[in-house]
């Protein structure tokens, strides 16, 4: 057992380092062109698509370097190293392992380039957690689909140039899951209509997205009609550590420690309060325990041992902590807590979108369940 | 033995109820402003909610903080942001600790509906003690009260102070103050910061707080927002549950799942107990105040730590849908991260039920 | 809303507790003929089987009575009114209801006089929560049944003179409810055997009980044959206020305080430590919650109002504070909470003896099911 | 990098389990004594795992605190109550605290199991601190010390003793003491009250020891006694497991309803999470012992209560059968009783962590 990187390995993450001194001003000394050269720069470095194949455009940056680079860049608060999260996240490698030739030559690059944002149409308003029942309709009319249907919380969606779209071609099939053909459509395709989402912090993030007689191309389907399934299933396992979540929670759990050393609680310093001081050591053990999880996990694919479910593991850890420590900053500053134009008011805003990551990444009854049939065996429900 | 609500009583809910869904709707109080709360607070004190708990001598309707609880708690499930908590307070503590001449001037147009109060006690965010009102009153008062409930819907505040003889609640004009509101995560929990500038101050407008008054005023405190809490936790449990007797997922409504139908049982049960608790408390006002600390203490500590789960599993067990604007159960989540410290969290007060416990 | 009761409410209770202060010693005081004269004293008074019918022998007591008796008798730490728990709680109250005049003069009186004591043979090994799937098999011969089948968990098994038994006389029903007879067993007879099971606090208070062509009389069945169903329901709905449990419950948090005020943790007195002040406070704030619950339960049914599933809102309360009061007062002790000869090793001992109450009243996941589907509505498992 | 372990320790697991398996089974701990203990010890010293962690120059195996975890873990799963805690503190204690001289007589004697030893640190029940040593040591020790582990198993016994230059470790012949058993209520961790009656103590027989090197050895103690817990927690959570699929009520496995479901995947995720906790704590003992201190705290805190859950869950969701005396798992709720404060409660390591971590 050691914690060693190799010499090479070290290198990298200086080489990171090095960069991320030279290129990342602090926050309020960023000029307004400072996104766009970003942008260019970690291009030309390689690392965005940092373990795509080389032949796409990316580096076949092995599973520790991609640990490096993730834990850098959280380290030192980066911005995003592209522009299309989810492009970047599972649209850009379902299309490396499923597209065509001339897919991969037509989407790859702008992935890769920041000049296009992708959105993902999964869930539709009767099916949340259950993908494999959606209804959106394609049917193939000459060279194209013709789609009918409506998707919902769909992130990104009312700034965003492509969609990866769920459909149900065939609604005939014994099982559920065929009968499912994944489409690229263009955002502003006629028949595309966005209705923008406000959620409960004010933010329109999500949208609802209709589809009217929307036609596309056949050339813009992914993987063959039908099997759609294996290309979402693909798409959602395509997460790799969690190092970079954990470096970002370890930076809000110091953030949180600030807030008690400055906070007073019943009229003497919080930092004095057992019960405060048990419950950031609590968080303090959770983060911990997310990180030696995800380097155990991250042993695992280094040696080329397949993971089971386990990352459902750090997803609960997370979903919990995402609510209980801006619940907790909330509670700590009593009235102050609940005000929206403090000083200390991303708390309660924060406190305000922990669902996006808690119910948007599967609930966590769905990721007990993975652990209960998936890990332990038990029987479905 | 009769641990329960009178058919006057239950009435008296049925009314709210009418007029929670008649008059102050979901849809109101989503655009409520002072406009609004003046036209309804003028028919609620036709009603005699207003002056529910202030003696008939008064003008009031001689009823007790039972019967307060009743209307609070059916306020509380409609998230109704008419200023009732701060003016039972604003009775409460006139009536307690108010000179003759204060109670004979003041409740009156209190139960009438003339003057309306916006109530603010302590300076300090997080601190339930006399120490926590900081700022001083001699003839004049000059500073700032950072969180006064209400102020911007009231004609004047009651507010905590610091006088040469002690702590006081003294009572200020709306138009002698500049109120500026608090961009508050609950918007039907309105609220301000109210500067003083010189502010005249007379003997006559000053009630004077002994440490029982301040426990008492408190503790009632306590006790009316714990009332609005268990009508609000109501609220997610009937919400949530039909929710999940109507949400198909995975070829079932997803209430059959033991992961949601157990979480809303647990629901149940807390709400159960801290009703339970908080009658027994709303009681204890009138009828056994020397209890009134304790039973308060208990219920306010269950409920605030219970009501903030119970809104955080409403919005999640509702899916993405939850946290919609558009949705309400998210309503009832931001006042369970209001209520949840207003007159003490629950450290505050489960340390307080240890040590009168005897710890 | 008040919680005072009636004069002649209070009369009663100033007897009971005049009878109590005649009548109860210390504990250390008890002359070894105590327990066969309180007994005595406490039937000549009427007070066993206070709610039953006169005509059986009963008192007809009315609901504040009862409720005030189980209150004092609580609060003096009185031992119980009857040998017989099981005679006392359901086998009595169930033969009053479904018995023969003849089966009421045989049994009732040697219940209330601690003549006899029952058990309960519900519980099979196969379907522990289940009671409706029991396989224990009654034949119908001449003027007996012939009883063959097993018992397990059947708490006072090895010192009870009679058992209520489940058996079925019908394995072809469409409703498994149905077929279930209910019979009246002595204990001593031939082809009843009986094996203690020791449990893990060590104790041996229930049993396995195997039955082998036991023979026992038609006279001795309660209720129609195939109509056992509604006997047992009619059993384990007879619980009433949950008020003595509650003055119980009130009794071991005092004693637990006073455990607090006696121990040390970390060096200093622990009632001094804000974490122990918050626990104690929240097992204060559970039982109050008990007690208020139970009286808003018990004015219901003094009004007429007819209960739902509400008792099981205490019995999960209780099942929680059962576990928790004695894990933490064995964990506030530290080394010395895990010995099991000590003086304040109670705490240590009932550590390991709440399964008895937890589990036997149907388990905290059955108590949920009960609300979600019977108060909530929610749809059946 | 690399978190995780290494073929050799593969081979130690699976060499340990098939030992437990073979020689120490359920059957066997249920009635272990001091001769079962002498003989199952002389083997285990032959296997090298006595001396696992001292260097190969005092005739041990020369391996490291990681190595010992894969042994603990796999006695912990079988309840094994063979003393290689104890053992492992006292060879800890020896190699960073003990003179050359120390090393030299005792470290050989341990590594080829002619010394056992019993281990106690602190005279009060619920207090780590060094003034929770209080057993006074001169020239002789006379006093008691009221919780010693595997006294009754020992040769000898290594005791926290406050000499005139503060607190030590003392070893004192098991011939020379009075041990008396103690009824505890994990039979499969014995432990002893021993009386010290004017017991000769020489210089060379004490270890003195810094609070630097307290700090160590009850870290050193919260890592074994948590590999322990990893072990036994799985063991729960594999019995519950398979229960839960063979086990119909109301016609299906219980496994298939979530309210036990999800029960079992919430153990899983703690078990995993102290499990992670601990390796790093291990690695630390020797790799880095600057972190040893907040690892070692996080893993005990976290796992000494959840552990505890697991237990009574276990037990629970076997229903009746869980807690027979019989049936294995209620062992393991007690075992989770007794490692709940060895060496610190949650509440005093998570304390700790506050502090390590700048609060």
């Amino acid at each position: 057992m050691d914690f060693d990187f190799t010499p090479d390995e070290e290198a990298f993450r200086t080489e990171v380092r090095e960069f991320l001194s030279e290129n990342l001003p602090p926050r309020n000394e960023r000029p307004g062109s400072f996104l766009r050269e970003w942008l260019e720069k970690v291009r030309a470095r390689g690392w965005v698509g940092f373990s795509w194949p080389k032949a796409v455009g990316g580096s076949d940056g092995d599973v520790a370097r991609q640990a490096i680079l993730k834990e850098e860049m959280a380290l030192a608060g980066a911005p995003p190293l592209g522009t299309s999260f989810m492009g970047l996240a599972w649209v850009g490698p379902g299309i490396i392992q499923y597209g065509t030739e001339e897919q991969k030559t037509r989407f790859i690059p702008d992935i890769l380039d920041s000049k296009v944002t992708w959105c993902t149409g999964y869930s539709e308003p009767n099916h949340g957690s259950d993908l494999a029942a959606i209804q959106t309709k394609a049917e193939r009319v000459g060279d194209h689909y013709r789609v009918n249907g409506q998707k919902i919380w769909t992130t990104g969606a009312p700034y965003a140039d492509w969609m990866i779209l769920l459909t149900r071609t065939d609604f005939n099939t014994e099982v559920k899951h065929d009968g499912i053909t994944c489409l690229l459509v263009p955002m502003k395709t006629p028949g595309v209509e966005v209705r923008p989402i406000e959620n409960m912090a004010g933010d329109r993030h999500f949208a609802e997205v209709f589809f009217t007689d929307a036609e596309v191309p056949i050339e813009n389907r992914l993987g063959e009609e039908g099997r759609g399934w294996a290309v979402t299933i693909s798409a959602l396992a395509n997460e790799r550590s969690s190092i970079g979540e954990v470096t970002q929670m370890s930076g809000k759990l110091e953030d949180l420690k600030q807030l008690v050393r400055e906070s007073r609680k019943q009229g003497a310093p919080a930092s004095d309060d057992p019960l405060v001081r048990r419950q950031i050591a609590e968080f303090e053990t959770k983060i911990a325990a997310m990180k030696y999880n995800g380097l155990r996990y991250l042993t695992r694919q280094l040696r080329g041992q397949p993971l089971s479910s386990e990352t459902s593991v750090n997803k609960l850890l997370r979903a919990s902590l995402e609510i209980e420590m801006d619940d907790f900053a909330v509670e700590l500053q009593g009235q102050e807590g609940v005000q929206l134009q403090t000083q200390t008011a991303r708390w309660a805003r924060s406190s305000l979108s922990w669902p996006n990551v808690v119910i948007g990444g599967g609930t966590p009854n769905i990721q007990r369940n993975i652990i209960g049939e998936r890990i332990l065996g038990l029987p479905k429900d | 033995m009769n641990f329960g609500f009178t058919e006057e009583q239950e009435m008296l809910r049925n009314q709210v109820v009418r007029f929670i869904d008649d008059e102050c709707s979901i849809d109101v109080i989503r655009t409520f402003d002072r406009d609004t709360n003046q036209a309804l607070w003028k028919k609620i004190a036709e009603l005699g909610w207003v002056g529910l708990t202030i003696p008939e001598r008064f003008g009031g309707s001689g009823l007790k903080w039972v019967d307060l609880t009743v209307v609070l708690e059916e306020t509380g499930r409609g998230l109704c942001p008419l200023p009732l908590t701060s003016n039972a307070l604003a009775c409460a503590s006139i009536l307690r600790s108010g000179s003759i001449a204060q109670q004979q001037e003041w409740l009156p147009k209190i139960a009438n509906g003339s003057v309306i109060f916006g109530f603010g006690l302590y300076d300090e965010p997080n601190w339930i003690d006399k120490d926590a009102i900081t700022l001083e009153a001699s003839d004049h008062i000059t500073g700032t009260k950072t969180f006064v409930s209400d102020a911007l819907l009231a004609t004047h505040v009651m507010v905590g102070v610091q006088t040469k003889n002690g702590p006081a609640l003294s009572i200020v004009d709306g138009e002698a103050i500049n109120s500026i509101a608090l961009d508050v995560m609950d918007r039907t929990k309105p609220a301000a910061q109210v500067q003083f500038d010189q502010v005249p101050a007379t003997n006559d407008r000053f009630i004077p707080l002994t440490d029982a008054d301040l426990d008492y005023v408190n503790s009632c405190g306590a006790v009316a927002v714990t009332a609005e809490m268990v009508g609000a936790a109501e609220a997610v449990l009937a919400l949530t549950s039909n929710y999940a007797k109507e949400r198909i997922q995975f070829g079932h409504p997803i209430g059959k799942y033991q992961g949601v139908k157990h979480r809303l049982a647990d629901m149940f049960v807390d709400i159960e107990s801290f009703k339970s608790l908080l009658y027994y408390a709303a009681w204890c006002v009138d009828d056994a105040t020397g209890d009134l600390s304790q039973a308060a203490s208990r219920a306010k500590a269950h409920a605030s730590d219970a009501f903030a789960q119970i809104g955080i599993d409403g919005v999640g067990l509702h899916g993405a849908i939850g946290f919609t604007a558009e949705y309400d159960v998210q309503l009832y989540l931001k006042r369970a991260k209001w209520a949840r410290t207003m007159f003490g969290d629950s450290d505050f007060h489960y340390n307080r039920v240890a040590t009168l416990g005897g710890l």
